[in-house]
């Protein structure tokens, strides 16, 4: 593996993780689902570049459904389970 | 022609390192700003960007047109999905009632 | 190099794991199952198993999510004037 | 009763959602005909969907739209990143509302979308004429930045702006 792709991606899952604190402190429910757009995000970053560093054009296709996973759980979101207390 | 392959391989990590730096900035506004409409504008402009520029410089890795283009396709699909998804919960949090921050309150 | 990057992904799992079961308010385990549900789909990528990968961030993380997303609005909708749990006499009755 | 003109929208829409299969299978000639297959379903049920078309779309607008987005997607993305890392934080948030003048559905959908993504502008709420906008700094002339972009949009669409149906707030 390059290098410089995983030193990538290590960067970009730290970059993440500073989501997990966010869901800790919330205050809002629409906090913590920031978060979880945030990792749809960087989940597609992921997937991009782990895909060039092992040479696996397949793993673009798991990039795909992140994209799609984000707006998927925002609308079940908004749709259901929104309540300002927690 | 070592030279040349060696301006793009440069080019190649710079929009690494620019992406790169986006999402730390998206990441750093999710935590510092104030209330969930300022931390909105962070993750759907700073992220999207981020992802942007590292497409950019793994199409350029790639040199393959297709492969660019599915980038593309890829990066398109996750603005239009985030930009919905910004939408749809700046409106619930401010149909919930959720308070702006402002800097007025704060003196 | 790849070493740190996969330490960090396992710390990640454990923790978001660990971080789903303790907590208490239902809303925020399920958003910690989701994260969960990303996170595991990257560790499949890691391990070169693209299909697999496909298959739980569709339906570990995004079908499962909002299922669960649902459930819990379903219950806060219910819970809220919470119905005195009928007794036996009044089956009979 | 299918009329020629929903055919070629339907033909339209059919070869461009095939297209972009063909695009996310990295050119693989050989699940083409699965493809194919596939894009009839999605255009049909686009169809079914939203069988009205989007007026007057125009390319040349697009092509520029698309310029223009791209340039100022990057300096919003580095608006906001300044903000926040900046250690003094400098945002002075507010809801802003904005009197639309657009007033196809599409061309709606599309501005908002876009304005979430420009240099500090997110789209909150959207009901009857009216957009509110939350603005991450309002000590500029935040009402004609949205007035730009709005007529920008127009543009991509080809249709004139109508008047505003009461004053900016």
């Amino acid at each position: 593996m390059d290098p410089v792709l995983t030193a990538l991606a290590a960067f970009i899952m730290l970059t993440a993780l500073l989501g997990i604190w966010r869901i800790e402190r919330g205050p809002t429910g629409a906090d913590r689902m920031l978060a979880a757009m945030l990792f749809g995000t960087t989940g597609v970053a992921l997937a991009l570049v782990l895909a060039e560093a092992v040479g696996r054009g397949g793993l673009r296709d798991a990039a795909l459904v992140f994209a799609l996973l984000g707006a998927l759980t925002a609308v079940a979101f908004v749709k259901r389970a929104w309540g300002a207390g927690d | 022609m070592p030279s040349l392959e060696l301006t793009v391989r440069a080019l190649e990590y710079a929009f690494y390192a620019a992406g790169a730096f986006f999402f730390l900035a998206g990441s750093v506004g999710l935590v510092r700003f104030p209330d969930v409409y300022t931390r909105l504008h962070a993750l759907t402009k700073s992220d999207n960007l981020g992802l942007g520029l590292v497409c950019v410089g793994l199409a350029v890795r790639s040199g393959s047109a297709i492969i660019a283009l599915k980038l593309l396709v890829i990066w398109l699909l996750v603005l239009v999905a985030g930009a919905t998804a910004c939408y749809l919960v700046a409106e619930a949090a401010r149909s919930a009632g959720v308070k702006p921050w402002t800097r007025e309150a704060q003196r | 190099m790849s070493v740190v990057f996969d330490i960090l992904l396992l710390g990640a799992l454990v923790w978001i794991a660990v971080g789903a079961l303790s907590e208490m308010r239902l809303f925020k385990s399920v958003v910690m199952f989701v994260v969960f549900g990303l996170f595991l789909a990257i560790a499949w990528v890691r391990l070169d198993a693209p299909d697999v990968a496909l298959a739980e961030a569709a339906i570990g993380a995004g079908v499962t999510g909002a299922l669960m997303l649902d459930a819990v609005g379903h219950l806060r909708a219910r819970s809220t004037p919470y119905p005195t749990p009928p007794r036996d006499e009044d089956a009979d009755a | 009763m299918m009329t020629l003109t929903s055919l070629r929208r339907f033909l339209v829409r059919w070869i461009v959602i095939a297209a972009v299969w063909w695009i996310i299978s990295e050119g693989d000639g050989s699940s083409l005909w699965l493809g194919a297959l596939v894009a009839l379903a999605a255009a049909a049920l686009s169809m079914s969907l939203r069988p009205d078309g989007i007026p007057g779309l125009s390319p040349l607008g697009a092509l520029r739209f698309a310029g223009y987005f791209l340039v100022n997607s990057v300096l919003g993305g580095v608006d906001v990143a300044m903000r926040a890392l900046k250690p003094s934080m400098p945002i002075d948030p507010r809801f802003v509302s904005y009197p639309l003048r657009l007033t196809d559905v599409s061309a709606r959908v599309l501005f908002a979308n876009t304005l979430s993504l420009l240099p500090g502008t997110l789209s909150a709420q959207l009901s009857g004429d009216t957009l509110v906008v939350h603005a991450l700094d309002c000590s500029g002339d935040v009402i004609g930045e949205i007035a730009q972009v709005e007529e920008r949009v127009a543009g991509v669409f080809g249709i004139a702006l109508a008047e505003a149906s009461g004053g900016a707030v």
